[in-house]
């Protein structure tokens, strides 16, 4: 395992707990009929967009999903942006065009999410292609489901990425569902990983922990950045809430829901900050006061942020 | 007469075929057990069993291409294509194929196919669950596209689709899916390519599809108001669209309004607008209007703004209206 | 001047801007040695090397949007889709995520991507390799559509394609790749947006694309010797499209014909046609005439009966003038 | 290996001898400017057809590609249909709207050529589910270029056929060349059959040797007919000739079309019969020769038929 410093662990820590205070806050101010559209949140899936996403640069590039607030945010987007993007504000990063289904933010390397199951596979490669024509030591990260991997684009961009030897780094976040469908309704193997040796990249299928999926995707950060190309890492994820907020998953066992909740991530992680003294009760209460702080700071950001003028409507389709 | 929603005549066009005709099965994503993201198919899982009502993984291309073949070989697949926009990752399929292969292999055997699509915002979904695509179908001999507006119209233009030997293209709109309306407790159907008059009128016809069919009758009102009394013309079908029932319309009120949710250029609109200036320019008595939604995609927050609505068929209707030869 | 093939023009280029701009890339199947499969990239790989003339599998979703990334990270792909027909198979590439993602991103940035392609009859290569499709691209916010017809257009329209920083879609005709034609020795562009009037006339205003300025220039002959002068408005881009001279053109001829390879219905042609007498009705001496392919795919054995030429442009020309009011 | 009557014998050899030389043929009228359009000869890769159209029924289905000649032949269309088809004849089996890319005859199970690379694997999906449906004991084989596997439709063909345990057989017939490119330059796997992995669907690497491709697809057909699901068989063919009649093949190395050309599978098969007396000189000759008179009956046949009136055009669209 990894060495960590205790500092990097809080932050880690923290940035899990923000993602999640996030997507609770989302659900209630969807609620209250404040965003419109859909969301779709990723609770419980938390480890992943910050174990991946913290072996990458600023200048490194990410694409992912629908269920895409935990990568945005364990990319670097502040709370505050993100939020105006999701209330459909224009100071948003997209100006309030894109919402949660397909923010973006170039700035951060988040080449975007995508209303496209499999839409945003390709893309990715295409950002992997730019770095390595340029020569920098950029390295792109892809998230996506399970259920997209069923999808054409998903076999095709293995294999183009797999030809050209490209910088990039694809993630199945393997959560089971797909919608209401569970994996074993939609395909006949279990880790999806084994796809990869269609296109001869290396895969590995880690748990929900935290550090499994830390080590795994550092190694595959570091293969990329070194020019040895693709590599796939799925991770055995869960879904605790419904596909999108409002679903109330009566397709599914509670039994399952209620497993997938006892090995939560988070908690997983926190036990063992508390088990090795890295977090007391008094850090983590301050940890999470704060994030709380800044959520609502962020709410009310958006709330207050400018709606878009009706000409804004027909502003800049060219560039 | 029952009142029913759009979706459930959806449902019971379904049920109704399936019930007739062993041969029919439902294929889409989450259409089993989950009844599909829009309820179409509630319960049929129930009725028919997994051999009939067909949960896919997510792979449009392949579900496409398998009802193509399934038709070939005797089946009457219904495919659901959970939005419009993912008409976009299985064209080949559509296009190449399920239109051409009657007619390439020789008119020598059928291809009953329904492809059933929500399409149209409402649901401030954003750019990739909000478009309009049916001109793309309307373009391709050898489709047969449908846009009911009513749930009256859904089912009876569904169970026409599923009993035609050919493959139709029934787009339905997401904004719709809840509105009531009555339907008669027996069976009946609505013939493909057949518009219906909603409302009839003096002054200025407006031909209008879909969710349009709506904001223009609302436009009927305020115009009323004004003592203008547009005929509004419920198109229902736009490949192949009923020439007749439009020219004799304009043969009446000798004003034209087309009005659509998709955005104007290629639209089906266009063509409308074409076909009535090339074949009975001299009926006109101003320049035909087109409604239709602004060009560029549609945006997650500027929805409303987006969106064709009465205020624009009024707009039309007004503008069609000034100029009197 | 120099003469040159129409192939030569789209390579000419293509070798020009990838000179210019080190971040211009060329993307397609078979494109690398081969030369591609009409030739578009011969001894491009000598020149540029593999890593910017760029061989891919038989993938073209996975080109599409690895260029889509490319074009959002700086480069500046060109692909080639080797028919028109197989852009069924990349349409959510090209039109849920090229087309708007600058637009839903908030117009922050360029997405300057070319996407050249061949498309029409010519071939006797049936019904999956003939097709124009090329209204679907322009009923789509986001894309830039254009169908140069000579050597000159479409060296200088696809210069300009890849020096725009929205993406071009670019329309080849299979049967005009061999065309010879002169171009000048010093560069130039073709400014896109811009028809323009292959043959002046006072008569009638044709307006073309693609294969069908040559079908209608051919035409126009036999025309002159009935006393029938035609004006031919070569559109070249077909979205956007140049209002300002057929709307000249009409002003003066008061007839109009349009004529291209596609079906009529839903095809370019009703949008100009629906455009026209919708701005400018009182112009016109007589109904808009269109000439497009048959409502059928494009079969195998009667290609020729099947594609519009230039007997068809006669047919509507004199149609359009058998009525002067 | 299977064992086989002599009568079965010479019959699998006299197919594979009437596809070389239809073929043969072919490129002399095509060369004549006779047909229209384009044609892809199958030429070197003749065992595959046969070998594995030997299995089928005549009410099983058959979906193939653009290099489809000897599919079609060995499913059982007649030479002179067949040829009057690629003639462009009304009297064809699609009234000579196909031609060869497209070439289709219900009657006889053949779903038909394609002229998208991948396109048609999930069509033979359809027919393999309605006879499913039915529950006839019909199987659907689908045939298909290494090349194509890379289409996104390989993979949700593949998938759909795993997860419905549909009666089909996968057929790849790996040449090693798509159009121009070999295989090594799009992708980075020799045996195409490791692909089936991913849908847990059994696959087997042949080589171009009749017996070891009519043994693996006899098994195959088998298992499908007795419900137990898909397989892939990847046969390692090779193609003598360029993509399209007419392509010289300048970007290829002789030396490879040679050794390709030194392992002739009906060369091979010859040898054998040779052996095993099964053939001698005086039966080779009638074989020949009857061949050769059928196909110039059938090239006759196609020249006297009568080509489609301009009416014929816009008959029937629609059912
Ligand atoms: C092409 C396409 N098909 C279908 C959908 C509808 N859809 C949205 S999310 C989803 C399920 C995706 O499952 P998975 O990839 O496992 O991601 P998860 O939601 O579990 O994160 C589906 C079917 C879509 N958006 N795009
Ligand atoms: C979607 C699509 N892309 C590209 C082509 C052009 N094309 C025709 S055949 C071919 C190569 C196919 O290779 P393979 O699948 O190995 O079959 P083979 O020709 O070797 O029999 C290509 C690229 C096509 N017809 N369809
Ligand atoms: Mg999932
Ligand atoms: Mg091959």
């Amino acid at each position: 395992m990894t060495k960590l410093s205790k500092k990097t662990m809080i932050l880690f820590y923290t940035q899990m707990i923000r993602i999640r205070k996030m997507e609770e806050k989302l659900m209630e101010v969807f609620a209250n009929g404040e965003i419109p559209g859909f969301i779709h949140v990723c609770i419980g899936q938390e480890a992943t967009p910050v174990a991946v996403c913290s072996q990458l640069n600023d200048s490194d590039y990410m694409a992912n999903t629908h269920r895409g607030h935990g990568h945005a945010l364990a990319k670097g987007i502040k709370p505050d942006m993100f939020m105006a993007e999701l209330f459909g504000r224009s100071n948003g990063p997209c100006r309030g065009r894109a919402g949660s289904m397909h923010l973006a933010d170039m700035n951060l390397g988040i080449l975007g999410a995508n209303g496209i199951v499999g839409g945003g596979i390709p893309i990715a490669n295409g950002a992997a292609f730019a770095s390595m024509y340029k020569k920098t030591d950029q390295v792109t990260v892809c998230f996506f489901g399970e259920g997209a991997t069923d999808e054409g684009t998903f076999h095709e961009a293995l294999n183009i990425a797999s030809v050209m030897k490209l910088p990039i780094i694809f993630v199945c976040e393997n959560n089971g569902w797909a919608e209401f469908t569970p994996q074993s309704v939609h395909m006949t193997i279990k880790d999806v990983s084994k796809r990869a040796a269609s296109y001869k990249i290396p895969a590995k299928t880690v748990s929900n922990d935290f550090f499994e999926i830390y080590d795994a995707a550092a190694a595959f950060v570091k293969r990329a950045r070194q020019g040895k190309g693709p590599s796939l890492l799925e991770v055995q994820s869960s879904r605790w809430h419904g596909h999108f907020v409002g679903d109330a998953q009566k397709y599914r066992d509670k039994k399952e829901i209620d497993t997938a909740m006892k090995s939560d991530c988070i908690a997983n992680f926190k036990k063992y900050l508390f088990e090795k003294k890295i977090l007391n009760k008094k850090i983590n209460q301050k940890i999470l006061t704060d994030i709380d702080q800044e959520i609502d700071a962020a709410v009310e950001f958006a709330r207050t942020s400018p709606l878009p003028e009706a000409s804004e409507l027909m502003e800049e389709l060219w560039a | 007469m029952k009142e029913i929603r759009y979706i459930w005549g959806v449902k019971e066009a379904i049920y109704e075929e399936m019930e007739k005709d062993e041969q029919v099965v439902f294929i889409g994503e989450d259409v089993g057990s989950p009844g599909g993201s829009f309820g179409a198919s509630k319960g049929l899982l129930e009725t028919f069993g997994s051999e009939r009502i067909i949960d896919t993984p997510i792979s449009e291309a392949g579900i496409v291409g398998m009802a193509a073949g399934a038709a070939a070989c005797g089946l009457r697949p219904i495919v659901e294509i959970m939005f419009m926009d993912f008409m976009t990752v299985c064209m080949d399929g559509i296009v190449n194929q399920i239109a051409k292969m009657r007619y390439m292999f020789g008119s020598r055997y059928s291809m009953p196919i329904v492809i059933r699509t929500p399409g149209g915002g409402g649901l401030n979904a954003g750019p990739q669950h909000s478009q309009c695509l049916e001109a793309w179908f309307a373009h391709v001999p050898g489709l047969k596209v449908v846009m009911p507006s009513t749930p009256y119209d859904v089912k009876g233009l569904l169970k026409s689709a599923i009993r035609d030997d050919n493959p139709v293209i029934v787009v339905e709109n997401k904004s719709l899916h809840a509105l009531k309306g009555e339907i008669p407790n027996d069976e009946y159907v609505v013939e493909i390519g057949k518009a219906d008059i909603k409302k009839s009128g003096t002054d200025v016809t407006v031909v209008a599809t879909s969710r349009m069919v709506h904001e223009s009758l609302k436009a009927s009102e305020k115009l009323s108001k004004q003592g203008i009394e547009i005929e509004v013309i419920d198109l229902r079908s736009i490949s192949p669209w009923d020439k007749e029932t439009v020219f004799n319309s304009v043969g009446k009120t000798h004003h034209l309004v087309i009005a659509h949710e998709a955005v104007k250029q290629c639209g089906i609109g266009a063509e409308i607008s074409a076909v009535v200036a090339e074949e009975i320019m001299d009926e006109l008595d101003a320049p035909i209007e087109r409604v239709g939604a602004p060009f560029v995609p549609v945006p997650f927050n500027l929805e409303q703004v987006y969106l064709p609505d009465s205020e624009n068929v009024v707009t039309a209707v007004e503008k069609t209206m000034e100029r009197l030869f």
